[in-house]
């Protein structure tokens, strides 16, 4: 073990609006994947719901998978299904 | 207007004149544009109800990027293409106004501007961090788009990892 | 500007904004947009050669009503589409202005909006009565579009009758 | 018979500039077709070279076979193929 590492976490959309911030700075254990960074979250941030939803991940402003691991300094960013543009019929709230 | 930025994300109004603009050149005799518009209402569960107005939120400097990336697979899948601009609004939009535009440039109309540009749409709706919220006089929603399998974390591995 | 025609030739310059707002309306989500733009080389049978400007003449009346019958056809192939509007400059052009622009509105962008804006130009090609001279410092020459087989008299019958 | 019929007769283009004219009042025997005016025009028109190429005719801006009989008042257009737009790769001088 080489220690913790910092990162930076971004949220957007719902999932800023239910934990009630938009970033911070997390230290993690040195060899941590994006999926230990995420269950480190939901367990410090009871209000973000998370399950049964589609969430995606970037780090460093790449889509990203669970199992990737962290390095110092890393911008890691959680958020729902995008939805930009503007002729969409639906939408998922209901 | 060659160094204006082709792929941005903005609180400025948008104009077609200026997306075309950005990808013009006396090579290019085809210009292919798409705008997304705000609607005046929404179809939901409970039938039509009228929006108000929209709020939309970027991770902006992905979504750039993003945005540049589907200008790359646009210049490989459509070599003939000579320039793309994507922009994207941001902040509060009333209905009727444009919320993202798309220009593509070709030397002639059966280079590809026509498919290039409705690729690009599809890629933005899936791939580029931007959110909807549609606000109404009592309250509002945040309008999540279609799961996208390939990109999206599983939540049963976030829950119970 | 629902009062604005739909269907028009002009000698002012062009606007995509302009064409955009004569379809625009709270129902429809998506435009699509096509610039025709003057070019700054032509390929000729001795190659390339520089254009310096275009000279555009229309059978105006003619004209006009083409393009409205292009975009009752419109209608009929793509029933969702909401709304059409073609337009085409005449007289002096130079390198780089739009000489056609055509908008398509759909409720949503699968309804057709960047199918029909392709049928527009196609057609508009085909058979709208316009027609396009190359000027350079030393001479001009009429550009005559390919024979529409469909259309054309046969000029032996007019010979020979 | 019942005697001759006026039409009026425009010119575009290069068959506008071959002729010298652009518009002019022509009358023709009651029952003649746009065949049998276009051969008219071009005797009276010597420059108006037609001979091996594609021309189209219009009777009151709408396209038009040689066989349509013309009527008293009918607007007749002759002009070579259309090129509006500007995308286009080839032109048909030379």
């Amino acid at each position: 073990m080489s220690g913790d590492i910092a990162v930076t976490v971004k949220l957007f959309a719902t999932l800023r609006q239910q934990a009630g911030w938009a970033e911070q700075s997390m230290r993690v254990p040195s060899g941590s994947t994006v999926g230990a960074l995420m269950t480190m979250i939901i367990e410090t941030t009871p209000d973000l719901k998370l399950s049964g939803r589609a969430v995606y991940a970037a780090v460093n402003q790449s889509y990203s998978q669970m199992d990737r691991v962290l390095q110092e300094g890393d911008v890691v960013a959680i958020f729902p299904p995008v939805s930009g543009g503007s002729a969409r019929k639906i939408w998922g709230g209901s | 207007m060659g160094e204006r930025k082709r792929f941005e994300i903005t609180t400025d109004a948008l104009s077609l004149d200026d997306v075309a603009a950005r990808v013009s050149d006396p090579r290019y005799g085809a210009i292919t544009t798409f705008a997304g518009v705000v609607r005046g209402e929404t179809v939901t569960a409970e039938g039509e109800r009228g929006t108000d107005f929209l709020h939309y939120e970027a991770y902006a400097e992905m979504a750039e990027s993003m945005l540049a990336q589907i200008g790359e697979e646009i210049q490989t899948q459509w070599p003939k293409v000579g320039a793309v601009s994507i922009l994207h609004r941001i902040g509060r939009l009333e209905i009727g106004e444009p919320s993202v535009l798309i220009a593509v440039a070709t030397p002639h109309r059966g280079d590809g501007c026509f498919e290039a540009c409705r690729y690009a749409i599809e890629r933005l709706k899936a791939v580029v961090p931007i959110w909807k919220q549609e606000n109404w006089a009592d309250g509002q929603v945040w309008v999540e788009g279609p799961r996208q399998p390939d990109l999206a974390l599983d939540p049963t591995e976030v829950e119970t990892k």
